[in-house]
């Protein structure tokens, strides 16, 4: 047995570290969230493409690294630590649409998704209100598709749409087609969710649910993966601080309340390590209880990441309220992913019905 | 035991509920969700609305009549204080300036002072704003460092101050400074002093929320005049101190009355979106609606003791814990039963209306570090009224 | 306006806490819960029928004190204190029932009640798996009864009992019926439930359902005082041990940690009293409020107390595991009225419903 | 990264599966809802149930093979342990023995004391306690008290122990005892004591349970032979806090697979109940079963560690304090789901069956008191893990 990751996976970790460090650290973040139109930068995500991380999870023949789940939430937990903005997850999960779709269409997108050609984005909810997503009532009918989406990551920017329609999923492309977008502005300044009305050209992917559902699994454990680092650095940046300031003539470590605390958020990261590495694993092997483990990853990994998030803004007192310091950037992220991916209630349930214990 | 409001005092209330509805123009929300404003024109919205509850005699009704006062008793600051919360009013450019530094000025300011400084603070043509916490004296304020030494009969500032609310827009500051370095409380006085001067610079401190309702203030040897001193040299802790203990049964009913707003527009939101009917919504509603009910019987436990003449008990050490850590519980529900929709800014074509949940989830997270951190509001807690020993 | 009690409640309240400390002081309580077989002391309970304690609600025409629904919770609250075991609150619900009703069956049971001689108390609750009651199924059919009740209170020890049949309340009593009893011991030692099967001669009596829910409603409101009173006593013996008990050579008391948690009972204790005295004050007067405040007051009061007596055993360290020390003594008692009166979750339930903020 | 067992554990597991089929006549909560049974026959089960166990050699499986041992695999005693919580199997008397002074005899002991000691404790011929703990030191355990004065070759033993599990069955005890009044970590050694003598008195205590299962023992003089010193003079606390750290990975996977049988019974009785469609019971019952999984997670990632020859991470030492808070939970929301009826004591007619709910309520209040409190692990992790100074 291990836990830790093997080589190759670990050296992929390492890397992208390196290259997040480099090239999109924190700070690129918070210049991306108030000032670029799109929200991140297709200067990185050109280069994201040009080093193969769009085809992470294809296996060598597809052209892809073939680095599984396990791959995925090792680079989703870096790029969690920087709350690296744009549509990566998305990218991935178009990525794993189109690979299971049959036809030319497909994968010629696919090609262009790859190359950083083309953005492609999944737009599959619909309904504005509540917690949950409502029913999907978009149509395809004679090669025509009409219909409203919601919340669709970074649509406004998308060349292409995979639109989920009573029919199945449907390929909607521009040039051909257009569409209207109008901005959701969520807590998550870099998160451009748009709203879309669609009426023009589309075709039909052959997809089965069940791909639809993996591939949704898949957006919950990136998810879950990702919270996984946004709580990972929000807890190293206030060990940090609470080591520097001092209240009292003494530092903020050395009070014992805050240490307890300090030991509460600690505990919430590291149980959120061991469900989300082990939910990957289970994917890549396709274990029986895989959908089960990343329901449970994706529930505790929403719960615990507002908590650790929220007592990092906490913990730094008054600067943790100002936009100056960054404890914020994390936590807003997190309420953008508890809502998404299946919301925490969600996953709740769906841990509840695929327990093997609940089984009558 | 007697929890009645008296026929005066629901008078009093009724008479506030009229005046509000025939003077408020809109909600304080409305005004947030419409885009064309901008932070200057809000600030505005609120002066003037300031301007109207002086007018209307609403403004330090407690204090003599001299100043603006009616004698107005701690019960009747309360009632005003949960309509004012309750119609979802803007809230006064001068809060601190009315709460603390009018306070100040009635028990230890010269007549001076008083006939100089509390018209146009009432008025709202002065604002005013406070400079107490520093960079590195947050959670323990007497480590404060500002310096104020001697010029002459003046005295020159140096340091620096955070978190002056409404800095930004504010004309005076009543600051906390040093003018005995050794003396860690006795060697702290109370100024005040003219921000539109040399040697003073305001810059706006950006929030979480993106706005920047806050300062932090650099003073290089900015003057504070001798007849700006509040009390003697040396008395600023205690008279800091003393007023930060004034007016609070006017605040004893206000935060379950906003919340009460708050939570008719959740659940409005649940029923209008279907999930009412949902055994797991309605317990999370039915457990805010309980704390928040257990809040109003604690104020008013609070306020009935103030008017009994009697000091407060431990109820009332215990308010701003319960107020602010609810308040982050309340809007993490809302948004968790609201789904992303509450996430959106209110200027947004999509936004549902109502109370801005997203605002309030950041907002919220101030609320337990401002005016004494949860942290040491339980430090309080367990020294003074549990009497625990510091190790 | 006045939250203190006023004279004559407060010297209700400070001559029940001599009376309990000098007749009943906890270590009797213990003593009881392990040896008497009734449960309970029925000398104690004859001197408090003695003292009037029956008829504290009762005017003064009717020979009662007239010390209200805030009396009540002044004496329960001291009862707490001392987790006295017995029928008390029930022997209050019973005469408040009886008083309701016409007739001289029911007049003479209040008179009997009232003196000591009668024990009374009321078999409301139907059906044994779940949180909640079940539905009344008892029945009343020419003047005989027949049924089941459960969790009935001291059923083995009382001479009567008002039993809640499908067709209203009917009086059942001893020697003329019998009942069969079967013990139900839950958590707390000192509560003698029973399992009851009713078929035996019995009388309607004319009571409203308004009066049903009223005195049910006094049950909620008196096992709110009660959990006050039991969590205030907590507070207190846990911040004498913490005092006193030393680790790494200082107080417990002086730890950062235990004191902030320390400070998060006293809040639940703090505002539960806030909230009990609101509710029953209320109650008196008769506010159209009363009954959404008596299930805020509960509710809170449930966890609340809950939440402070685990704590209490906690901060004991080992010795709150033992018999021998008192915490389990409470944390027991709270176990019990946590689920009676309206579990936690029904009175949350039923403040959604009575919230004025709430309505459509 | 590999979780998976390989199919040589995949075997041991479903052999040892098979075994505890053919021998477990009666799970241990049947035993307990029998009335019939005293305390004394119940550890008479308990005892023979050690002895089937250590004559199918499962005890001491990682010792030596002359003691008993297979060179059993972290993994493979992680499995078996699983296996034993899932099954509701009686626990062994003996578990301390085996657990600490087994260990501590293997790698500190004489061959004479292996020899002595480690068969009838494996066979459960003699029952052993554990003198740790005392009156007035908790959770500062190195602050122990007892003393163990020389006299001749020999010492004299004079102090009190408590919460001695099994105590009141006991034949023998270790302990830790002072030969050294000031060195506070290197004054304290490690005894092997026998209790049937004079100068030994054990005293049950009651637990708030009702049972008496453990002890406290109180020596006056208490003879302590020279042979039966364990290690040198000195060198008690370095062995008690090695053999504290001994097989870690034995207990991984048991509690989440003990806590699977009770989430399924409770469950079962949601069901039964006709309570299993609301959705607040579902969101409770779903939010244990997050809970228990993330523990196994966690534990197997602690097992993986282990099992690959790597120093125990954070994750480790997170554990006692996340099953001990969870069985808290746990108990707490079944009390709440299944209602009184699941208070009722296992021997009442009307009882519910399955997992007496009211003595896990109970016992999982010593969870977080005993073995380091969740007190001193937060501390623990704070120092060790987070490397936060001491004020």
């Amino acid at each position: 047995m291990q836990f830790d990751l093997d080589d190759d996976r670990e050296l992929l970790r390492s890397s992208t570290r390196d290259l997040l460090e480099a090239e999109a650290p924190l700070a690129q973040t918070r210049s991306l969230m108030e000032d670029a139109a799109d929200g991140y930068s297709k200067a990185f995500f050109g280069q994201l493409a040009e080093l193969g991380y769009f085809g992470l999870l294809l296996s060598e023949e597809e052209g892809g690294a073939a680095m599984g789940a396990v791959g995925l939430a090792a680079v989703l937990t870096e790029m969690g630590r920087v709350a690296l903005p744009g549509p990566f997850l998305e990218s991935v999960m178009a990525a794993e649409l189109l690979r299971r779709a049959e036809g030319e269409a497909a994968a010629g997108l696919l090609r262009r998704l790859l190359g950083g050609e083309a953005l492609v984005v999944w737009a599959d909810r619909e309904g504005l209100a509540g917690a949950e997503p409502g029913p999907t009532e978009t149509r395809l009918e004679s090669g025509r598709i009409r219909g409203q989406k919601t919340f669709v990551p970074f649509g406004a920017q998308a060349d292409a749409l995979l639109v989920t329609t009573t029919g199945g999923v449907a390929l909607v492309a521009r040039p051909d087609a257009g569409w209207a977008s109008t901005a959701l502005p969520t807590l998550d300044h870099a998160q451009r969710f748009v709203r879309i009305e669609l009426d023009g050209p589309a075709e039909l992917l052959t997809l089965s649910d069940a791909a639809l559902d993996e591939v949704r699994r898949l957006g919950s454990l990136g998810a879950a993966a990702t919270l996984l680092g946004l709580m990972d650095r929000s807890l190293e940046i206030t060990l940090a601080y609470m080591a520097e300031r001092e209240a009292f003539g003494a530092p903020l470590a050395s009070f014992q309340a805050l240490q307890h605390r300090a030991a509460d958020m600690l505990m919430k990261t590291e149980t959120t390590r061991s469900a989300v590495f082990r939910a990957a694993w289970a994917s890549d092997e396709g274990e029986p209880d895989a959908a089960f483990l990343v329901a449970v990853a994706k529930a505790w990994a929403g719960d615990a990441a507002r908590r650790v998030c929220g007592e990092a803004i906490q913990m730094h007192g008054g600067v943790g309220y100002t936009w100056e310091y960054d404890p914020h950037v994390y936590l807003k992220r997190v309420k953008t992913l508890e809502s998404f991916h299946g919301s925490t209630r969600a996953q709740i349930e769906a841990a509840l019905e695929r327990a093997p214990i609940a089984a009558e | 035991m007697d929890l009645r409001f008296t026929d005066e005092q629901l008078q009093f209330q009724a008479d506030v509920r009229a005046w509000i509805t025939s003077n408020l123009d809109r909600p304080w929300s409305e005004h947030v969700a419409d885009a064309r404003h901008t932070p200057d024109s809000l600030v505005e919205v609120r002066r003037q609305w300031q301007k109207k509850l002086h007018e209307a005699g609403f403004l330090g009704m407690g204090w003599p009549e001299e100043w603006g006062g009616r004698g107005a008793t701690e019960v009747e600051q309360a009632l005003f204080e949960a309509e004012i919360h309750r119609a979802d009013c803007p809230q006064v450019p001068n809060f601190l300036g009315i709460g603390l530094l009018g306070p100040a000025l009635i028990h230890h300011g010269t007549e001076d002072q008083r006939r100089r400084f509390i018209p146009p603070m009432l008025s709202c043509d002065e604002i005013w704003c406070q400079g107490f916490s520093e960079p590195s004296s947050g959670s323990d304020l007497a480590s404060l460092r500002t310096r104020a030494e001697p010029d002459g009969e003046d005295f020159r500032i140096t340091g620096q101050k955070v978190w002056t609310t409404f800095g930004p827009w504010a004309n005076w500051i009543f600051v906390l400074a040093r003018t005995d370095l050794e003396d860690r409380y006795g060697g702290i006085s109370f100024f005040l002093v003219p921000i539109d001067q040399a040697g003073v610079e305001m810059r706006p401190i950006r929030q979480i929320t993106g706005e920047s309702e806050f300062g932090e203030v650099f003073f290089d040897g900015a003057l504070a005049r001798r007849e700006h001193l509040v009390g003697k040299p040396g008395e600023g802790w205690r008279i800091a101190m003393t007023v930060l203990g004034y007016e609070r049964g006017a605040a004893t009913l206000s935060n379950p009355a906003q919340y009460d707003g708050y939570l008719h527009d959740l659940i409005a939101g649940v029923r209008a979106q279907g999930d009412l009917e949902r055994a797991d919504v309605r317990e999370k509603l039915g457990r805010l609606i309980v704390e928040n009910e257990v809040m109003r019987s604690n104020g008013l436990r609070t306020l009935a003791n103030l008017a009994a003449g009697q000091a407060p008990g431990p109820e009332s050490s215990i308010e701003k814990i319960l107020w602010s850590e609810f308040a982050q519980r309340q809007s993490d529900a809302a948004l968790e039963l609201l789904g992303p929709q509450a996430q959106l800014a209110p200027t947004s074509r999509d936004a549902r209306g109502g109370v801005d949940w997203a605002y309030e989830y950041l907002w919220s997270r101030a609320g337990t570090i401002y005016s004494g951190s949860s942290e040491i509001q339980r430090n309080i807690i367990a020294k003074r009224v549990l009497g625990m020993p510091t190790r």
